[in-house]
C-alpha cells in the first residue's frame, strides 16, 4: 500500500497559442519511506507534475484528469481549502529549487517558518519560535538562534537551501516533495544538501519525491526512478535496475550520454534535435521525432507502458509482443555483461 | 526590465520567454484586446493626420473643403452653431466647423507626440546609453546633470523654455522633448548596464570594433525595447502636457487646429456651445488613451516577468541603490566560497529574483 | 469696478496696468451701455442712506491680479485703482455718469487765482484711519508732491506732470502752482492715479515698503486683511467724514480665470464679477443676476510698421485698410463686446467731444475692396508678393482680428503668417521694430489726449528725450523715424506739425481750441494710416440680486458708496 | 547609526544636483525675451526710470556678476528680492506654501489608500471583470488633463447643481469646517491622475509579485491567499510603489499650477506662473528651486523608506 499513487495525471496549460499538455497520463506511486526520482530534460514537465499534487497549478493551467491518491484520500477531490488546511506544509511539503527566490525577501528566516508552524499547527507564537530554531539546528544552520533573525539574502546559498528544508520540515510531513533542490548549488554544497535529505529521510522516515535533471543526483538519493519526457513516464524501475538495464531509447539515450553524474543533461543536449513543443505533441510516441529506433507504428501507436522487468516498466512498442519490431541494436550498454533482463 | 528568464509558470514558459523580434512581439499583441483597440485608435489618428498633412501642404486644403468645409473659412455669421448636417460637431467662436479642425488637430498633436517623443527618444537613448558604456566620469557628468533637468517638475521646465522661447508648435515639441530626456536616458543606462557585459559584447570587443560601433550597433539595438515602451507611453503624457501648455497661453500658433488650443479656447464658451470644447477633450482623451492602451500591452508582452510600471519614472532611485548597495557576501559557514544566487544588482532589486 | 479692464484677454499683462493708470475720467453725461436687466435690484429702497450702518454684509468682487502694493502712489494695477477710491480719498469726485467733479475731500471746486495758481480748500472734518489723526493740507500737499518727486519713481507722475507744485497754504486749504494750464486737472484730482491723498504722518513713519502693506488712508473702508494672491479684505470705517457705509466691508477675491469667478456669481458666493461673452447670454437668461455692459474706454486695431517692410509706402498701409470689412474684424475680435470707433479714440470720446466722425469714416475708413487694395500696393511698389508677419499677443479678440485679416491677406494672395508671442516677447519686436502689423489696444481714458499725446507725439521731443538708442515704441509705428530715415519731408513737416498739435492739446484748458486741435491733428494721422483702428471694446460685469441700490460704471470711484448710491446687500 | 549617516550623506549628495538647478534656472530666466523692467512699466517707459529700476535691481550688470551674487546669496539662505512684489523670495514663497502642501498632502492621502486597495483589488481578479474595469478605469484617469477635469467638475459641481464653492481656499488648520469644501475639487484634480497613476502600479507589480517564487512557496505551505497577498506580495510589491510616491512630488508641483491657477488658490504653483508671465526673475528661480528641492527630498525620503521596507538594502 503507497502512501501516494498518481495515476493517469494531465495537467494543461490554456494558453492564448494552445493548449500546453505539460503532464499528460502520468502514473507513478510512491511508498512510505520510501525516495522517488523523476528525472528529464527541462520541459519534460517533472515541475508541473509534482506541483499538480500540492494542487499548486494556477491559471491558465488546470489538473484535467487523473486521480491523485495520498493515504488513501482523492486529493483532486479535495476543495483548495481543505488541500490548504489538510495537505499542504502538514502532510506534503515542497522544497523549491531556487531557495533565494522561494523564500520572500522581505521577512526574517525565522518569521516565514514560524508563519508556517502558526498556520498549521496550534502552537502559538513563541512556541513556534522555539520550534523554528530546533528546525535550524537541525538542517544543520549554526548559531541557529541568532540566525533566525537574519533575512534570506543574508545566507549563504546552501543555508538557504538548508533553510528552505527546515521549512519543508516544519509541520513533520509525511511526503517531502524535493523540486530540484540542489540545481542551484555548486557540488560541494549539494553534497551537503544531498545528505541531509538522507539524514531526514533516515530520521523521520518520510517520503521523498525527489525532481531532477541530474541523473547523479538520483543516484545518490532515490530508490525509484522515472523518467519522463514530454509530460509522460517513459521508463520506471529501481535506480539499481534503471542504471544497469535501462530499457526505453530515451533512457537509454540519456545515460549513454552522462559522462560524469555531475553533468547536467540540459547543458549536454545529449539527444539530437529540440524537445518537441508540448501544445502539439508528435502523434503516436511522443519520443519517435528524436527516437534513433523509431519505426512506421511509433507514429500511430501512443506505447502504454509495458512491464519490462520487476518492477520495471518502459513505454515504448520496443516491448510490444504484438508488433513486430527491429532488434533493439542501437542501445550499447556501459556494462555489457548485465542480462537483457526477461520480458 | 531583467531579461533573465524567468520562470513563472514553470519549465512550460520557456518557449514564450525567447525574444521573438518586433514582428513577433506585434504579433502578440493579437492577444490583447485593449492594445488592439489602442492601436486601432493610433492607426485612425494617423491617417487622419497623414491625411490632413497631404491635404494641406499639397492641396491646400482643398481635398477636406470639397469634402466637407475648410477648417480655417471663418463665418461670423455662423458663429457657434449648434451642431448639425451641416456641422456635426458645430461651429467655434469665427464659425469654423469645429469637425474639419477636429481632424486637422490630429496632425498637430501627432506631431507635437513623435517630435517631442522623438527628441526625448533620441536624447535620451544617446546619453543614457553613453553613459552606461564608458561608465566613470562621463557617467557621472552625463547623469548628474540629467538629475539636475530631472528635478524640476516637468509642467514648470516646459513653462519656461515656452516663455523663453514663445509659444509656437516648434517650440512645444522642443520643450517637451527636452523634459523627457531624463526620462529615457535612464532607462537606456540601466538597460546598457545590463548589456555591456554580454558575450556577444566581449566577441565585438575582442573583434576589435571601435567602442562607438558596439555601442550603437550591438548594444543599444538589444535594449532599445524598454525605451519603445516608454516612448509609446509618454506619448500621451506630452499630448496632455501640450494642451496643458495651450491652456496656461503657451501654445500652438493661430490658426493650426490644435485640440489643446481649441480645448482651452472653447472652455469659457462651455455654458453657451459645449461642443467647442467637449469634442477636441474627446479627441485628447481618446488619442491618450490609444497610447497608453497600446504601451500597456506591448510593456507585458515585451516584458515576460511584467516588471511594470512607469518606466516614465524607472529606476531612479533603484539605480541608486546599486551603488549605495553592499553586496557583501555573508560568509558561508557550512562550506566556504559557495555561489549562491546574489543580491547584487538592479535587476534584483526590480523584482526579478531570477 | 472694470475688473477686466480690457476685456478677459489682457488682464494679466502688465502694459496694460500702465495703459490703465488714467483709469477712467469722463466730461460726458450717460451711463454708457449700462443695460441693467433686472430692474428691481436697483428700485428696492431709495431711501436706505446713512442711517443703515451695518448689517449690510460684505460685498464681495472678483478680480484677477494679486495686488502688489496698496499704495495707490505706486499703484499700476487696474482694478486697484477703482479699489484705492475705498481706502483712500481724493480732492475731488467724478460722478458714476462722469458728467461732473463734485468736490469731495475738497470743500469745493479749486478757486482759480490765476492761470496758473489754484487754491483748494479742504474740510476739516476728516480723520485718517485708525487715530492717525486729522487730514489737513499738509497731507493733501505732501501726497501731490510725493508723487511729483522724481525720486520716488511713482508711476503717477505723468498724470500730474502739470503742477509744479502744492502748497499747504493753510491748515485746511492747498495752493497748487502749475507748470502749465490743463484741461485735465480736475480729473487729475479726483483720480487714484494721479492725486490720492495719504497720511503724510504715517507714510513718512512707515517708509514706502511697509506703506504699502499698511495703507493708511481715510476713506469709507479700511484694510483688513491681505491675504497674498487670494483676497483683499476691507471693513467698513464707521468714522467715515460721509458716515459710515450701509456694507459691512468690501472684499476682493483674486480669481485668475474670468469663467470660474462668473460661476461664484452664479452660485451667489461672489456680487460681482466678469462675464465674459461667451457667458453673457448665460448671465442674461439667470435671473439673480444683472449684467452691465460698460465701455472699456480703450481703442483696438492693428499698427504698422512704417520703418521697414512693406508698409513703409503710405499707400500700402492704405491698401490695408481698403483689405477688411470693418465690422468682420469687430465681430470676430470682441463679438457683441465692441462697437466701431473712428478717429483713434473710443467712440464715446467722439460723441462727447463732437469730432466729425463722418467725415472721417468717409475719408479714412473705406469699404473693403481688394482691388482696390491691390491697385494700391502696386502703387506703393510691393505688389502682392510679399510676406507678412502679424505678431499678436495671447488672447480671443486679438486672434480673432488676426485671424480676419490673414483671412484677407491671403484671399489676395499675399501670404501671412501669424506668430503669437509673450508679452515680453512682444514688447521686444516693438522695441526692435521686428513685426510688418501687430495686434494694438491702448485704453483707459475718454479724453483725446489720452489716445493722442500718449500715442502721437515724438519721443524726441519729450523731456529729458529718449536716449538715441531707444526709439520707443508705443509711438506709431515707427512713423517718426521711419520719415524720418527715408527723408519724406513733405511728411515730416506734417508729423511735426502732429506732435506741436497733441503737446498743445494737453496744455490747453478750453475745450473748443482743444477740439480744433486734436480735429488736425486727426488728419493729419488719419492721413498716413500707421493704425488699422477698428473699435473700442466694452466689458460687460454681473451684479447679483442680493445686491440693493448698485450700478456698476467706468468711472468706478467709491460705487458702492458715495453721494450717487449706497449699496448694501441681503441676507 | 548608520541611517542616520546614510541620511546625511545623501542629503550632502543633492547640493551639487541644486547647484545644477540653479544654475540652469538662473540662466533660463535671463534669457527671457526683454527685460522685467520694461516689461514692469509697459509700453510707454520714462527711459530715466527704467534706468534707474535696472540699476536698483542689478539688472544691467554682466550675467556672472548677477550670478555670483545670487549663489553668494543663495548660500546665506537669501534667494533674492522680488521684482514685482518688492520683498524677499523666501517670505513669498513661505507664504504661499501653505496651499500647495495641503492640497498635494490631501491628494497623497486619498490617492494612497484608493489606489493601494484597487489595485490589489485588480491583482486579485487579475484578468476577470473587475480588473479590466479597474483597469480602463485607471487608464482613463491617467488619460484626462487635469486642467479639463477642474473645469468640468467646476462646471458640474459648483454650476449645475451647486453643491460646492467654485475657488478660493481657506487654511484648514485654521477653519476645517469651512475649508473643507473648498478643498475637494482642486484635490480631487489633482489626485485622479496620481490614483490612476498609483493604481496601475500597485495592480502591475502586486500581479509581477503574485508570480514570484516566494508565492508558490506561501501557497505550498498552506498559507491563505488573502493573506500571501495582503502580507507577501504586498511588502514586496511596496517597493516600487514606494519609488512612485516618492517621484510623483514633481508630478503634484506641476499639476499645483493649473490647480491653483483654476481654483484661484494662492499657493507656490500660482507664484510661479506669475512670477514667469512677470519675468520675476528671483521668484521663479527661488520657486523652482523650491520645487526642485520638495522633490529632491522626497527621493531621499523614498531611499529612507526603502530601508524600512527591504532589509536587502544596507547602509555603511
Amino acid at each position: 500500500m503507497s502512501l501516494l499513487e498518481v495515476a493517469d495525471l494531465r495537467t494543461y496549460f490554456f494558453t492564448p497559442d494552445g493548449i500546453v499538455q505539460a503532464v499528460d497520463g502520468v502514473s507513478f506511486e510512491v511508498g512510505a519511506g520510501e525516495s522517488l526520482g523523476i528525472v528529464g530534460e527541462s520541459g519534460a514537465g517533472k515541475s508541473v507534475a509534482v506541483k499538480s499534487l500540492m494542487g499548486l497549478i494556477r491559471d491558465p493551467g488546470r489538473v484535467v484528469d487523473g486521480s491523485i491518491r495520498f493515504d488513501g484520500r482523492e486529493l483532486t477531490d479535495l476543495s483548495e481549502a481543505e488541500l490548504r488546511r489538510e495537505i499542504r506544509g502538514n502532510e506534503i511539503s515542497i522544497v523549491f529549487q531556487d531557495a533565494m527566490s522561494a523564500l520572500n525577501p522581505v521577512f526574517t528566516v525565522g518569521s516565514q517558518i514560524q508563519e508556517i508552524i502558526v498556520e498549521n499547527t496550534d502552537l502559538h507564537k513563541t512556541d513556534a519560535r522555539e520550534r523554528a530554531i530546533e528546525l535550524l539546528e537541525d538542517v544543520g544552520i549554526p548559531d541557529a538562534d541568532q540566525r533566525i533573525d537574519e533575512y534570506p539574502h543574508q545566507y549563504s546559498g546552501g543555508m538557504q537551501q538548508r533553510a528552505m528544508i527546515a521549512m519543508a520540515l516544519a509541520c513533520n510531513p509525511r511526503l517531502i516533495i524535493a523540486d530540484e533542490p540542489t540545481t542551484a548549488l555548486d557540488v560541494t554544497i549539494q553534497a551537503g544538501i544531498l545528505e541531509l535529505f538522507e539524514e531526514i529521510q533516515e530520521k523521520h522516515d518520510t517520503s521523498i519525491v525527489y525532481v531532477t535533471h541530474d541523473l547523479g543526483v538520483v543516484r545518490e538519493v532515490c530508490d525509484r526512478v522515472a523518467v519522463m519526457y514530454l509530460g509522460k513516464v517513459v521508463e520506471q524501475a529501481p535506480y539499481e535496475e534503471l542504471f544497469r538495464n535501462p530499457k526505453h531509447p530515451y533512457t537509454q539515450s540519456l545515460l549513454n550520454s552522462v559522462v560524469t553524474p555531475d553533468e547536467r543533461l540540459d547543458e549536454l543536449n545529449p539527444i539530437g534535435g529540440t524537445m518537441p513543443s508540448a501544445v502539439m505533441p508528435p502523434s503516436g510516441c511522443r519520443f519517435r521525432t528524436r527516437c534513433p529506433a523509431a519505426f512506421d507504428d511509433c507514429l500511430a501507436v501512443d506505447p502504454p507502458r509495458y512491464q519490462v522487468g520487476t518492477d520495471h516498466d518502459a513505454a515504448c512498442l520496443l516491448y510490444d509482443d504484438g508488433i513486430a519490431r527491429p532488434e533493439p541494436t542501437l542501445h550499447e550498454t556501459d556494462d555489457g555483461g548485465v542480462n537483457e533482463s526477461n520480458i | 526590465m531583467s531579461t533573465g528568464k524567468g520562470t513563472p509558470t514553470a519549465d512550460v514558459d520557456a518557449e514564450f520567454d525567447e525574444d521573438g523580434g518586433l514582428v513577433r512581439t506585434l504579433k502578440k499583441l493579437r492577444h490583447s484586446p485593449t492594445s488592439l483597440v489602442g492601436l486601432f485608435i493610433i492607426a485612425a489618428l494617423v491617417i487622419m493626420a497623414i491625411f490632413s498633412a497631404i491635404d494641406n501642404f499639397i492641396f491646400d486644403r482643398a481635398i477636406i473643403t470639397w469634402l466637407h468645409a475648410d477648417p480655417h473659412a471663418m463665418d461670423q455669421s455662423m458663429r457657434y452653431e449648434e451642431p448639425s448636417r451641416e456641422h456635426p460637431m458645430g461651429t467655434d467662436r469665427y464659425g469654423r466647423d469645429v469637425f474639419t479642425r477636429l481632424i486637422y488637430g490630429s496632425r498637430t498633436a501627432l506631431t507635437i507626440g513623435i517630435l517631442a517623443v522623438g527628441i526625448s527618444f533620441v536624447g535620451g537613448v544617446i546619453i543614457g546609453s553613453v553613459s552606461a558604456f564608458f561608465g566613470g566620469y562621463v557617467d557621472d557628468l552625463l547623469m548628474r546633470s540629467v538629475e539636475i533637468l530631472y528635478a524640476i517638475p516637468g509642467l514648470v521646465l516646459a513653462i519656461i523654455f515656452m516663455a523663453i522661447f514663445g509659444p509656437s508648435i516648434y517650440n512645444l515639441f522642443i520643450a517637451y522633448g527636452i523634459v523627457g530626456i531624463p526620462a529615457y536616458a535612464r532607462v537606456m543606462r540601466s538597460e546598457v548596464l545590463s548589456l555591456r557585459d554580454r558575450e556577444y559584447v566581449e566577441a565585438a570587443k575582442l573583434a576589435g570594433l571601435p567602442r562607438r560601433t558596439i555601442l550603437f550597433r550591438e548594444i543599444v539595438p538589444n535594449g532599445i525595447a524598454p525605451v519603445i515602451v516608454q516612448a509609446t507611453l509618454s506619448m500621451g503624457g506630452v499630448i496632455i502636457g501640450a494642451a496643458a501648455l495651450s491652456f496656461l497661453g503657451f501654445g500652438v500658433q493661430p490658426p493650426t487646429p490644435d485640440w489643446g488650443r481649441m480645448l482651452s479656447d472653447g472652455r469659457t464658451a462651455m455654458v453657451v456651445a459645449w461642443w467647442v470644447a467637449v469634442f477636441p477633450g474627446i479627441m485628447i482623451f481618446l488619442t491618450v488613451m490609444g497610447f497608453n492602451m497600446l504601451g500597456d500591452g506591448l510593456r507585458d508582452i515585451m516584458d515576460p516577468k511584467m516588471t511594470v510600471e512607469p518606466t516614465t519614472y524607472d529606476d531612479w532611485t533603484l539605480d541608486e541603490w546599486q551603488t549605495e548597495q553592499q553586496t557583501e557576501q555573508p560568509d558561508d559557514d557550512i562550506v566556504p566560497g559557495s555561489t549562491g544566487a546574489r543580491t547584487d544588482g538592479a535587476g534584483e532589486l526590480r523584482g526579478g529574483r531570477s | 469696478m472694470q475688473d477686466n479692464h480690457n476685456g478677459s484677454d489682457l488682464n494679466r499683462r502688465r502694459f496694460v496696468k500702465s495703459a490703465a493708470v488714467v483709469g477712467g475720467a469722463g466730461l460726458f453725461a450717460g451711463c454708457i451701455g449700462a443695460d441693467p436687466d433686472d430692474e428691481e435690484a436697483t428700485d428696492d429702497s431709495d431711501d436706505g442712506t446713512d442711517d443703515t450702518t451695518g448689517g449690510g454684509g460684505v460685498f464681495t468682487i472678483a478680480t484677477s491680479d494679486e495686488v502688489e502694493t496698496f499704495d495707490p502712489r505706486q499703484n499700476q494695477l487696474a482694478w486697484y485703482s477703482s479699489a484705492a477710491h475705498y481706502m483712500f480719498d481724493s480732492l475731488l469726485l467724478q460722478s458714476p455718469d462722469g458728467s461732473e467733479f463734485e468736490p469731495h475731500l475738497a470743500a469745493d471746486h479749486p478757486e482759480e487765482i490765476d492761470e496758473t495758481t489754484y487754491v483748494v480748500d479742504i474740510r476739516d472734518d476728516v480723520y485718517f484711519h485708525d487715530d492717525w489723526g486729522q487730514l489737513t493740507a499738509e497731507d493733501v500737499a505732501y501726497s501731490i508732491n510725493w508723487v511729483l518727486d522724481p525720486d520716488n519713481d511713482s508711476p503717477n507722475q505723468s498724470n500730474v506732470a502739470f503742477i509744479d507744485e502744492a502748497e499747504a497754504s493753510d491748515d485746511f486749504e492747498v495752493t497748487l502752482h502749475l507748470d502749465f494750464p490743463s484741461g485735465l486737472m480736475e480729473r487729475a484730482l479726483s483720480h487714484m492715479n494721479a492725486a490720492p491723498v495719504v497720511c503724510k504722518e504715517a507714510a513718512e513713519e512707515m517708509g514706502d515698503q511697509e506703506f504699502g502693506e499698511n495703507p493708511v488712508g481715510s476713506g469709507p473702508f479700511k484694510l483688513e486683511n491681505h491675504d497674498p494672491s487670494a483676497s483683499v479684505e476691507m471693513v467698513a470705517n464707521e468714522d467715515y467724514f460721509l458716515g459710515a457705509p450701509a456694507l459691512d466691508g468690501m472684499e476682493y477675491r483674486i480669481i485668475p480665470e474670468t469663467e470660474v469667478g462668473y460661476v461664484e456669481l452664479v452660485q451667489g458666493s461672489l456680487h460681482q464679477s466678469g462675464v465674459t461673452e461667451e457667458l453673457l447670454e448665460d448671465a442674461e437668461g439667470n435671473d439673480d443676476i444683472s449684467t452691465y455692459q460698460l465701455s472699456n474706454l480703450d481703442f483696438q486695431g492693428f499698427i504698422l510698421n512704417c520703418l521697414e517692410g512693406p508698409f513703409t509706402d503710405v499707400r500700402a498701409r492704405e491698401a490695408v485698410h481698403y483689405l477688411v470689412d470693418y465690422d468682420e474684424v469687430l465681430d470676430a475680435a470682441a463679438g457683441q463686446l465692441g462697437g466701431r470707433n473712428w478717429g483713434h479714440m473710443p467712440q464715446e470720446t467722439v460723441d462727447a467731444w463732437d469730432f466729425p466722425q463722418e467725415e472721417w469714416e468717409d475719408q479714412y475708413y473705406p469699404e473693403q475692396d481688394h482691388d482696390r487694395a491691390i491697385e494700391l500696393f502696386e502703387e506703393a511698389g510691393v505688389g502682392t508678393d510679399f510676406e507678412v508677419d502679424l505678431i499678436m499677443t495671447a488672447g480671443e479678440a486679438n486672434e480673432g482680428r488676426s485671424l480676419v485679416l490673414q483671412n484677407e491677406f491671403e484671399e489676395i494672395g499675399v501670404e501671412c503668417a501669424i506668430s503669437e508671442v509673450s508679452t515680453g516677447d512682444w514688447l521686444e519686436a516693438l522695441n526692435n521694430a521686428d513685426y510688418d502689423i501687430t495686434t494694438y489696444g491702448w485704453g483707459g481714458n475718454d479724453d483725446p489726449d489720452g489716445y493722442y499725446y500718449h500715442m502721437f507725439r515724438d519721443l524726441r521731443n519729450d523731456d529729458g528725450g529718449m536716449s538715441d538708442d531707444v526709439v520707443g515704441h508705443s509711438s506709431i509705428g515707427y512713423l517718426y523715424e521711419g520719415t524720418r530715415d527715408r527723408g519724406e519731408e513733405d511728411i515730416l513737416e506734417d508729423l511735426e506739425r502732429l506732435d506741436e498739435l497733441v503737446r498743445q492739446g494737453q496744455a490747453t484748458v478750453a475745450q473748443e481750441d482743444r477740439r480744433e486741435y486734436y480735429i488736425e491733428a486727426a488728419d493729419i494721422v488719419l492721413g498716413l494710416y500707421p493704425l488699422l483702428g477698428i473699435y473700442s471694446a466694452e466689458s460687460v460685469t454681473g451684479v447679483h440680486s442680493s445686491v440693493n441700490d448698485y450700478e456698476p460704471s467706468e468711472f468706478g470711484e467709491q460705487e458702492t458708496f458715495n453721494y450717487w448710491q449706497e449699496a448694501s446687500i441681503d441676507d | 547609526m548608520g541611517l542616520f549617516r546614510y541620511t546625511l550623506r545623501r542629503f550632502i549628495q543633492l547640493v551639487p544636483v541644486l547647484f545644477g538647478i540653479v544654475t540652469l534656472t538662473f540662466i533660463m530666466m535671463h534669457a527671457l525675451p526683454g527685460d522685467p523692467v520694461r516689461l514692469w512699466l509697459g509700453e510707454e517707459p520714462g527711459q530715466e526710470l527704467a534706468d534707474e529700476l535696472i540699476a536698483a535691481h542689478g539688472f544691467d550688470r554682466p550675467m556672472h556678476e548677477q550670478y555670483l551674487d545670487y549663489l553668494v546669496n543663495l548660500v546665506q539662505g537669501d534667494l533674492g528680492q522680488s521684482f514685482v512684489y518688492n520683498r524677499p523670495v523666501t517670505d513669498l514663497i513661505w507664504e504661499r506654501m501653505e496651499p500647495t502642501m495641503v492640497i498635494m498632502g490631501l491628494s497623497y492621502l486619498i490617492a494612497l489608500p484608493v489606489a493601494i486597495g484597487l489595485g490589489i483589488y485588480g491583482a486579485a481578479r487579475h484578468n476577470r471583470a473587475g480588473d479590466h474595469v479597474s483597469r480602463l478605469a485607471g487608464l482613463a484617469g491617467i488619460s484626462t488633463p487635469n486642467f479639463w477635469l477642474a473645469l468640468m467638475l467646476i462646471y458640474l459641481l459648483a454650476f449645475n447643481l451647486d453643491v460646492l464653492p467654485a475657488s478660493g481656499y481657506t487654511s484648514p488648520f485654521v477653519d476645517p469646517v469651512g475649508a473643507a469644501p473648498l478643498l475637494i475639487m482642486p484635490v480631487l484634480t489633482l489626485a485622479t491622475a496620481q490614483t490612476a497613476l498609483l493604481m496601475r502600479m500597485t495592480r502591475s507589480s502586486m500581479i509581477e509579485e503574485m508570480r514570484e517564487d516566494y508565492v508558490e512557496t506561501a501557497r505550498a505551505y498552506g498559507i491563505p491567499e488573502r493573506k500571501i497577498m495582503l502580507r507577501h506580495s504586498f511588502r514586496n510589491a511596496l517597493l516600487p510603489l514606494v519609488t512612485i510616491i516618492g517621484l510623483q512630488v514633481s508630478t503634484l508641483l506641476g499639476g499645483s499650477v493649473i490647480v491653483e491657477e483654476i481654483f484661484a488658490i494662492p499657493g507656490l504653483g500660482r507664484l510661479f506662473f506669475d512670477s514667469v508671465i512677470d519675468q520675476d526673475y528671483s521668484v521663479a528661480v527661488g520657486v523652482t528651486l523650491f520645487f526642485s528641492t520638495l522633490f529632491l527630498i522626497g527621493v531621499v525620503l523614498t531611499d529612507i523608506a526603502y530601508a524600512y521596507i527591504d532589509p536587502r538594502i544596507k547602509y555603511d
